[in-house]
């Protein structure tokens, strides 16, 4: 059942960072958080940590349902249809993510847990969508995957870290309320989410 | 019985600049809550001072001398900030650039900034020391976008998204560093001082890892050298009082929680030469800076990059090891604290008088604004650190364990980087204070006259800083010198 | 806590000697400065300057002295940007600060590696002599002490902040600084080079020797060349301590090769130097001061036959001017037939060729720089005093108040008793150098030969008084000029005329560049610049220049890049890590 | 009794300096085939200035009040520090330094008569003194050099003695001798550096400083050049031809080394008149040239002695 979920969230990771629209972005984002929760389902099933159920709760409500809100709200406003000229193209950035998937599966080899592979991969995706791309919403969903990754690295790696996860879930909450306000500010003042706009702070 | 006031102060605080509608009562609220926390710390101090160190609430608080230093800055800077935003912050409600809720908003977020500082350098848990790096991102978060310009809004976005990634890496380094215990984990091995009497062995090649990923990743928010892009934008962009309390206590605590790891490191064998991390890095902020010092046009940035140079100084102190460097490290970071903030200050008066950033524009202070050139000029005494003033003696000292320890070639670079940067400071202040073009006649402003009383502050502590270093402040340094150097 | 040898006294004597007569010339001087700039700062920051320097000299070990060192510098930092109304005194201020922090750093540089070598920063246990340092380290203590106080002192690489600050600064702070500041950084060189290290190998004594005598021949060339009254004193101060800085590497080698008297004697010749300077060069300093009060200029071209009304100054300033022209029974004289006759008598005793050589090398040098000194002072003292005045500004010129004619007349007065008791002040130094308090090294000719002078003299002028009585009474007319008789002043000798034939021998070292401009009149011009400090210091300053640009370009702006930054160094001290630790 | 003899043979020198420049003169007629004013005409010039009143210019200072005096006094003083025909070692004067920057006063304080009176020439006379002085120094160093590594001391009677001494010539002193000549004639302005007689404007060095001086101060000025160039030819004659000089103090030998001294002085005149008639004045940047061949002669001098 794990390996499954496992498998989804590593093909989410793969597409997302190649999607275009962020409307699609913000789906797989909650797509991969559902999983997560579902996973935290099942190492509590498996486990009987009753710390695992929390952690379901918690992913549910914020990650699933709270923060896709955020991102789509702070979407309506700034009118964002596609992300128009990204760094990394389309295919070159599949083509990445590919060789850094097939890179951390060789290198981390000799860790058994699929679960902290597949935690590395997500962290190396988020990275690559937010060095990838030029909108605002983009890097912040890049961010938010990143932080999932380490949700993921974390269950794998620590079995009685709840304060971890809490703290983890919370400071996301918190994170992506304050990404939402700032967007929507930038949205009023540069009336663009292209970052080019916002690096004129040089030298 | 200190902690738990402490913390009735900071929900009184809160409360109050929530509901009350009055900007006065609001900052006088603000600016007495910073006091009662002074005095609280000093208290904590004395206690500190005969009992070695203190715990509370179970094992979830723990103060020693270490943490008792961080306290003292943060309570001592944040006393400054506050009788400066008092007036900064009625001056910019009365021409009505800000409104009430966002005078408010900035209250709030002044106290929320001050406790997460006050609960990261009071918690045992690693993981609460994390989570107050990550409250003090969020909170500034705000605070730089404050003025809503561009370029502010700018900066603040750019400093959420480069600190939260470094987080998140810091965060990956202390689940390694927990992952490298290799033994059944319970809630109290985040305890830092259960890790501190951890004697079953780490495995060596992860927590290598660990530590590199926890130094690169809380050094994102303590400015070490290629990680610091965010602290030029962001203490440029926000509001002095702001950047003031940044830069002198926020990256200095980003240093203090690295430290807190590096004990821990220290103990396992093999690992003596991890120093070199901080060496290499030292050296790199410190040249990247000081270069950076030289081309700027925009007076605050300039003293960002000067923090950045200054957090050079300071790892490299903590690189050379040994009693000197470290002593020297850790009273740079004290004089530092106050000396920064007192420039930031002043450029926040002279912000607020020119209405421009630009170094070219601002002629002959000296005239315009006497009593404000005075203190600017101490100020640049005191941070490139000439005599009278603690920070050359923390510099002699951490040249000398340079020199001692045989790393010549950091020791070079770092009397190479001090000397650059001193001729950028001397070269761009002296020109804005003394060069005029001797066209038109120069006037006091007025304006010269407001928001000097925290000025004063700063110079007294620094005075208070330099004349008790090796009397009054010495046991306390020492002490904590002994938990870095075992 | 402080020390009290023979050298920091004689250091300590020298401060009050100079300073107190420069504290009288102040009451007077500062009265122009009254009415825009704020005195009670001034006299702040000279009493903190005076007693930085007095710190400086009595401080017993290197902490102390370090501090009082960073001290000295800021304050006469604070001195020189006195008159910040003028754009080019803050440039030159600025530059002047940035490189005493240099000589600071390292002189703090040296004092590390002192204590990391003796394990000590204590004077006194330095002097009892610390066995255990090996040749090689007391080397790289001792290049470091000499580009320290090399730097200070104004030695050739580093020496283009004293043109500079000397004349921003007002003419007291500069006559203090020139008089005093310049020979703390000879004390602290002497200090380590003489007393720390006992001994050490001959090349140092020599790169010394070569570094002094370099510097003299360019700094002479260089007064030579300058207009500005304040420029060539500045430009003379630097050669006197080239001179000194020869002297004092002499005195190394002789050390080294086990000549312990001839050495002993060439450091009294540098240290009673030392003290001829600190006066002649304050007195000349405060001429000049004198100058600009009276006639608001000291561009040589502008002044001329100010001896008319300002009589007692220009005797004074005469006194100064032969003081520093090695003129007998003054001062000047004393200490250069010393420095001459140590080096010949080194000459002789030196065995090995090429040491010889060299040496003499240098006295020849010196003995062209003596030379050139001569002709320098003269120019300074015939272009502002004689003649016929150059310009309105010149003729216009009110007398000197009464506190700066006191202050110099004591210094004249000092100049003059140095010279003729000078037998009695060296041997007191040749006592404490060579060690045995009884030796005598010169023989006290001078005083016999100044008696005699005096006596020439007097007779001489008795019997002009008998003979004029029945001769012709005087009678003064216009300038006898083979019947020319309609003289104006601009055809008088001008200062860049006067030095013309010198400049056309050595022009190239203070980078002479003659411009003819032809436009109905004929219009010369004479374009002199700091050549060192034109190719070497530029190029620095583009080099870092360049590099910061480069630098800079880091901050792109752009977030991405921000954050790259963040994983590149990851993995890379990732790799480096697991690879070295 | 020692110092008795000393001051005699100094009052001789002075009193017989102006008679030594009537021979030049006389000698220079002969040579040149005419009539020549009689050899104590000096004499009569000096005492005939003396009586003349002085014309002062409006434009000079105290400079060129005090200057005669103190130029001769100090070529006085000079004289007095000299042994002429009598040396028997003198403890207390005669350092080779201390007398040469005596005549160093007459340089300073002769350029700044110049530079007084406010003229044209005065400025040029003294600028180019300067100048050749100033490259004339080295030479003088070197000389001095080369008698100290010879004899070890620098007092001159101590040198004097010391060269007597020493057996013939041997080619360092002879080449340092003739570096010494023309540092002689350099530093007194005769002909090849600098023409005594002419007082055509651009040419004359020496004469274009005191160009202004009249009456008693010009007596003054041209007795203190007479006698620095008498101390110059007698320091030439005793550190390089020592022979002759006694240092008994008994009538006949002092008579005997008196009458020596005069027949060297002699020869020295006849050469320096001789090469006065036969050399045009150098041009003002060729002396250089001809100060830096003494300058090499010295210094192969001192090289061939003592390395």
């Amino acid at each position: 059942m794990i390996e499954i979920l496992i498998s989804v969230i590593l093909i989410s990771a793969i597409a997302m960072s190649g999607f275009r629209r962020a409307r699609m972005l913000n789906r797989g984002f909650a797509l991969q958080s559902l999983t997560i929760a579902l996973l935290c389902l099942a190492k509590g099933y498996q486990t009987g940590e009753y710390h695992y159920y929390i952690l379901f709760l918690l992913t549910l409500i914020t990650k699933v349902v709270i923060i896709p809100l955020i991102i789509s709200r702070s979407m309506v406003h700034s009118k964002l249809e596609r992300e128009t000229d990204m760094i990394l193209s389309g295919s070159w950035s599949y083509i990445v993510t590919g060789i850094a998937v097939a890179l951390s599966f060789i290198f981390l080899g000799n860790f058994s847990d699929y679960l902290f592979r597949v935690g590395c991969i997500l962290i190396i995706t988020g990275a690559i969508l937010m060095m990838g791309r030029k909108k605002a919403i983009t890097q912040m969903i890049g961010l938010l995957t990143m932080e999932n990754g380490v949700v993921l690295f974390e269950i794998s790696m620590v079995k009685m870290g709840s304060i971890i996860e809490f703290g983890i879930v919370f400071e996301m909450l918190i994170l992506a309320m304050i990404m939402g306000i700032m967007i929507f500010n930038i949205n009023k003042t540069f009336d663009t989410l292209n970052t080019d706009y916002l690096s004129n702070l040089k030298e | 019985m200190h902690i738990n006031l402490m913390i009735a102060v900071f929900i009184a605080a809160i409360s109050v600049s929530i509901i009350i509608k009055n900007i006065d009562v609001i900052s006088y609220v603000n600016i007495l809550g910073t006091v009662l926390l002074l005095i609280l710390s000093v208290l904590i101090g004395f206690d500190v001072a005969d009992r070695g160190h203190i715990f509370h609430f179970g094992t979830a608080v723990y103060i020693d001398s270490l943490s008792q230093i961080q306290l003292l800055i943060i309570t001592t800077v944040s006393v400054m900030t506050a009788l400066y935003s008092h007036k900064y912050i009625k001056g910019e409600y009365e021409e009505n650039i800000i409104s009430l809720t966002k005078a408010k908003v900035y209250f709030v977020l002044f106290q929320v900034f001050e406790f997460s500082m006050i609960f990261l350098c009071m918690s045992n848990n690693i993981m609460g020391m994390w989570i107050g790096l990550e409250a003090t991102t969020l909170a500034t978060a705000f605070l730089i976008g404050f003025s809503n310009s561009k370029l502010s809004l700018e900066a603040a976005w750019k400093y959420i998204i480069i600190c939260s990634v470094g987080l998140a890496m810091g965060l990956v380094g202390i689940i390694l560093f927990i992952y490298s215990l290799n033994s059944e984990i319970n809630t109290s091995m985040l305890q830092w001082t259960y890790l501190l009497s951890w004697d079953k062995g780490f495995s060596k090649k992860v927590l290598m890892v660990a530590f590199t990923f926890i130094f690169v990743g809380i050094g994102t928010k303590a400015g070490i050298a290629p990680m610091h892009t965010w602290l030029s934008d962001g203490h440029s962009e926000a509001p002095s009082p702001i950047s003031a309390m940044m830069s002198g206590i926020l990256i200095n605590l980003a240093l203090y929680v690295i430290i807190r790891f590096y004990i821990i490191i220290r103990l396992a064998d093999g690992l003596q030469n991890m120093r070199y991390l901080f060496i290499v890095f030292g050296c790199l902020s410190l040249i990247i800076s000081t270069f950076s010092i030289l081309k700027q046009t925009n007076y605050k940035r300039l003293l960002a990059f000067s923090s950045v140079e200054n957090i050079g100084i300071m790892s490299l102190g903590f690189g050379f090891g040994g009693v000197l460097g470290v002593y020297g490290a850790l009273l740079h970071s004290i004089v530092h604290a106050y000396g920064k903030s007192l420039l930031f200050l002043v450029s926040g008066n002279i912000l607020n008088a020119y209405q421009t950033k630009r170094i070219g524009k601002i002629k002959c202070l000296i005239r315009t604004m006497p009593v404000n050139s005075v203190f600017l000029i101490i100020g640049i005494l005191v941070i490139t650190g000439t005599p009278p003033a603690a920070s050359f003696f923390s510099e002699l000292k951490i040249l000398q364990n340079g020199f001692n320890n045989g790393e010549y070639l950091p020791a070079a670079i770092l009397a190479f980087s001090l000397l650059i940067a001193f001729a950028g400071f001397v070269v761009t202040f002296m020109k804005m204070i003394f060069l005029n073009d001797g066209a038109e006649e120069y006037v006091r402003l007025e304006k010269d006259k407001e928001n000097i009383l925290p000025l004063v502050v700063a110079v007294a502590l620094i005075v208070l800083i330099s004349a008790t270093f090796s009397s009054l402040l010495n046991p306390l340094i020492n002490s904590a010198v002994e938990i870095i150097c075992g | 806590m402080y020390m009290h040898d023979f050298l920091s006294v004689f250091f300590i004597v020298l401060i009050v000697i100079t300073a107190l007569p420069n504290v009288i010339y102040s009451f007077g001087y500062l009265e122009e400065y009254r009415k825009d700039y704020s005195l009670k700062y001034l006299w702040g920051m000279m009493a903190l300057f005076i007693l930085s320097m007095a710190g400086v000299v009595i401080s017993a070990d290197g902490v102390s002295f370090m501090i009082f060192w960073e001290l000295m510098s800021v304050s006469s930092f604070f001195l020189v940007i006195f008159e910040h109304k003028k754009g080019e005194n803050i440039k030159s201020g600025i530059m002047y600060f940035i490189m005493t922090h240099i000589s600071g750093l390292l002189v703090m540089t040296m004092f590390i590696l002192t204590a990391k070598f003796t394990g000590t920063y204590d004077f006194n246990v330095l002097t009892a002599g610390a066995a255990n340092i090996t040749d090689q380290q007391r080397l790289a203590i001792l290049i470091l002490a000499l580009a320290g106080f090399g730097s200070k002192a104004g030695l050739v690489p580093l020496h283009a902040w004293l043109p500079k600050a000397h004349p921003a600064a007002p003419s007291n702070v500069s006559a203090m600084m020139s008089g005093i500041m310049l020979k703390i950084a000879i004390y602290g060189f002497i200090r380590v080079a003489f007393i720390f290290a006992k001994d050490v190998s001959v090349y140092f004594g020599v790169a010394v020797m070569l570094v002094g005598t370099i510097t003299a021949i360019y700094a002479v060339i260089n007064s030579l060349a300058q207009n500005d009254i304040k420029k060539l004193l500045a430009y003379s101060s630097s050669e006197n301590i080239g001179m000194i800085f020869a002297v004092l590497g002499l005195a190394l080698i002789l050390r080294s090769l086990g000549l312990r008297s001839l050495s002993a004697l060439a450091l009294a010749a540098a240290m009673f130097h030392v003290l001829n300077h600190g006066i002649f060069k304050s007195l000349l300093f405060m001429s000049a001061g004198s100058v600009l009060f009276a006639a608001a200029s000291k561009n040589m071209n502008e002044l001329g036959g100010l001896y008319r009304k300002m009589k007692f100054a220009s005797t004074c300033a005469l006194v100064g001017t032969a003081a520093i022209a090695a003129v007998p029974p003054l001062n000047g004289f004393a200490g250069e037939i010393l420095i001459y006759g140590s080096f010949i008598q080194a000459l002789s005793a030196v065995r090995i060729p090429w040491i010889a050589m060299t040496i003499l090398f240098c006295g020849i040098i010196l003995a062209l720089t003596g030379g050139g000194v001569v002709w320098a002072s003269v120019k300074s003292f015939g272009m502002t005093y004689l003649g016929e005045p150059r310009s309105r500004k010149a003729e216009e010129v009110h007398e000197v108040p009464a506190a700066m004619k006191a202050g110099m007349a004591v210094l004249a007065g000092f100049a003059v008793l140095f010279g003729v008791f000078s037998p009695f002040i060296i041997n007191l130094i040749y006592g404490w150098t060579s060690g045995d308090p009884a030796a005598s090294a010169v023989g006290y000719e001078v005083t016999i030969v100044s008696a005699v002078l005096l006596l020439a003299v007097s007779a001489l002028y008795l019997a002009g008084k008998m003979l004029s009585k029945k001769g012709v009474a005087d009678e003064v007319r216009g300038t006898w000029a083979c019947g020319f008789n309609d003289f104006k002043p601009y055809m008088e000798y001008s200062p860049d005329g006067f030095v013309q034939p010198g400049m056309r021998i050595f022009g190239n070292a203070a980078g002479y560049r003659k411009e003819v401009k032809v436009d109905g009149a004929v219009h010369t011009r004479a374009r002199i610049k700091d050549v060192i400090e034109a190719n070497v210091y530029l190029r620095v300053i583009k080099a870092v220049d360049y590099l910061a640009a480069r630098i800079i370009k880091i901050h792109y702006g752009k977030i991405q890049i921000y954050v790259s930054y963040i994983f590149v160094s990851l993995i890379v001290s990732l790799i480096l890590v697991l690879r070295f630790v | 009794m020692k110092y008795v003899i000393y001051i005699i043979q100094s009052l001789m020198l002075l009193l017989l300096t102006p008679l030594f420049m009537g021979i030049i003169k006389n000698l220079k007629a002969s040579i040149r085939g005419y009539e020549a004013c009689p050899v104590l005409q000096p004499y009569y010039n000096i005492a005939k200035l003396f009586e003349k009143g002085r014309v002062l210019s409006k434009s000079s200072s105290i400079i060129t009040l005090i200057a005669p005096t103190l130029c001769l006094c100090a070529c006085v003083t000079a004289a007095f520090m000299v042994p002429v025909f009598f040396n028997d070692g003198n403890p207390f004067v005669g350092n080779l330094f201390i007398i040469i920057f005596l005549l160093g006063i007459v340089k300073f304080f002769i350029t700044l008569t110049g530079l007084d009176s406010a003229s044209a020439f005065g400025g040029m006379g003294s600028s180019r003194e300067l100048f050749i002085s100033m490259i004339a120094e080295p030479v003088m160093f070197l000389t001095v050099a080369f008698l100290y590594m010879e004899t070890k001391s620098l007092n001159i009677f101590a040198i004097n003695t010391a060269v007597a001494g020493m057996a013939g010539f041997d080619v360092a002193n002879c080449i340092a001798a003739m570096g010494f000549a023309v540092l002689l004639v350099a530093e007194n302005a005769r002909m090849p550096v600098d023409n005594p007689e002419t007082h055509l404007e651009l040419t004359m060095i020496h004469e274009a400083m005191i160009l202004d001086t009249s009456g008693r101060d010009l007596a003054l000025m041209e007795l203190s050049s007479w006698i620095k160039l008498m101390v110059f030819v007698t320091i030439f004659i005793n550190c390089f031809f020592p022979m002759g000089m006694t240092g008994a103090v008994a009538f006949v030998p002092v008579i005997l080394s008196f009458i020596a001294y005069i027949l060297k002085v002699l020869v020295i005149l006849a050469v320096i008149s001789l090469v006065e008639c036969s050399m045009a004045k150098f041009r003002l940047f060729r002396v250089p040239e001809l100060l830096s061949a003494a300058f090499s002669l010295s210094l192969v001098a001192i090289v061939i002695n003592f390395f």
